[in-house]
């Protein structure tokens, strides 16, 4: 299944853009995801951490990904 | 409870948030006021430039909000985050919160803010003269 | 060690104060605001009168201030105290400290304003429909 | 020696003014005027506390008055 995944801060300059689409089995999983983007930009794995929130919520490992979800990867924040 | 929740490119309002707050019977109102400072670690600091993932933001925000009020008997809480382009000496979050007695303003407060820096979806750029960083983005 | 102390009959603002703390070097600021209840233990409260002996009331001011620098990286300090008759949502004390991060500010302003009620010669009077009492002046 | 005492809150009411004066003997200490006033005006001994200040600062038990200082009885204070 094809997923469009949003990207902030700099995660979305390491992905260059906002908005990215990655290819992955039904029923992938957050972890499962994570290790796809971190293979595709190795970058991202020299963050302090990074995760995925899936519909608005941080995802756990093993939160499955359904296709239409609004998937998001989130670098380390530092709002306030 | 009384949760008031915004991000916004616009700068950020104090007395609006204290009256946002404010109750007849309210005896305290703890405000934290995060401003910009001029410098870090010595560089001096030209601007940062804030962005949120603005709706799990605001999620995240009612969460703490709801975890303080069930934590602290607290009356009303506001929490309002700047995004966008900020100077030294611009506000970048408020957050207020009014109780009967202090102790639970400040407790709540306190406990609001350190939470939003570590949960809350929005990220700040520094911008140097030589160079910029993503804060807290790397070990 | 920016200093701000006063004792005023006239209405407090909040904003002033923010403003007199507000440093390019500050990156954060917290400000408690003690305004008048309405109800004491469930009794309406019509007024307050607050007295103070002014010029001792600075001097203590002034030594929590001063022990607040000594305790705390905190950048400035205002305490300013309302005095006369107060009435429901009118602010009785102000405290803004400012500090170049956010755990001075708390823990300092918390400290001023616990300190400032045990030490401060200030008095209220609360009065109620069917009378009137002195805060804390009996066990 | 006559001492002017300046009185506030409840003292006030208690003492019947503002200000009120005590002959004290010469080199008097704080405690020796807190009983004084104690006996003068017994509603003093029903406060949760009451302090004597001299010079604007507050005086322990054994703290001399001298003619002239600036004497003041703190009831419980109450501000904030």
């Amino acid at each position: 299944m094809k997923i469009q995944i949003r990207t902030f801060g700099i995660a979305r300059e390491i992905c260059g853009g906002a908005s990215i689409q990655v290819e992955m089995p039904e029923h992938a999983t957050a972890g499962e995801l994570k290790q796809h983007l971190t293979e595709q930009f190795p970058r991202l794995a020299a963050l302090a951490s990074f995760l995925v929130a899936v519909n608005e919520e941080f995802a756990d490992t093993d939160t499955r990904i359904q296709a239409g979800d609004e998937v998001a990867i989130i670098p380390p924040v530092s709002g306030g | 409870m009384d949760i008031f929740l915004k991000i916004s490119d616009e700068p950020l309002d104090v007395l609006f948030c204290i009256g946002l707050v404010t109750q007849p019977a309210c005896g305290g109102i703890d405000v934290f006021i995060g401003t910009v400072r001029d410098a870090t670690k010595g560089k001096h600091v030209l601007r940062l430039e804030f962005e949120a993932y603005e709706a799990m933001a605001i999620r995240e925000m009612r969460r703490i909000a709801e975890t303080a009020f069930e934590k602290w008997p607290v009356q009303a809480l506001a929490i309002h985050h700047r995004t966008g382009v900020l100077h030294p000496g611009d506000i970048a979050v408020i957050i207020a919160v009014s109780a009967a007695h202090r102790d639970a303003a400040f407790d709540a407060c306190r406990f609001a803010i350190d939470t939003l820096k570590q949960t809350v979806p929005i990220w700040k750029k520094e911008v140097f003269e030589d160079g910029e960083v993503w804060v807290a983005a790397h070990p």
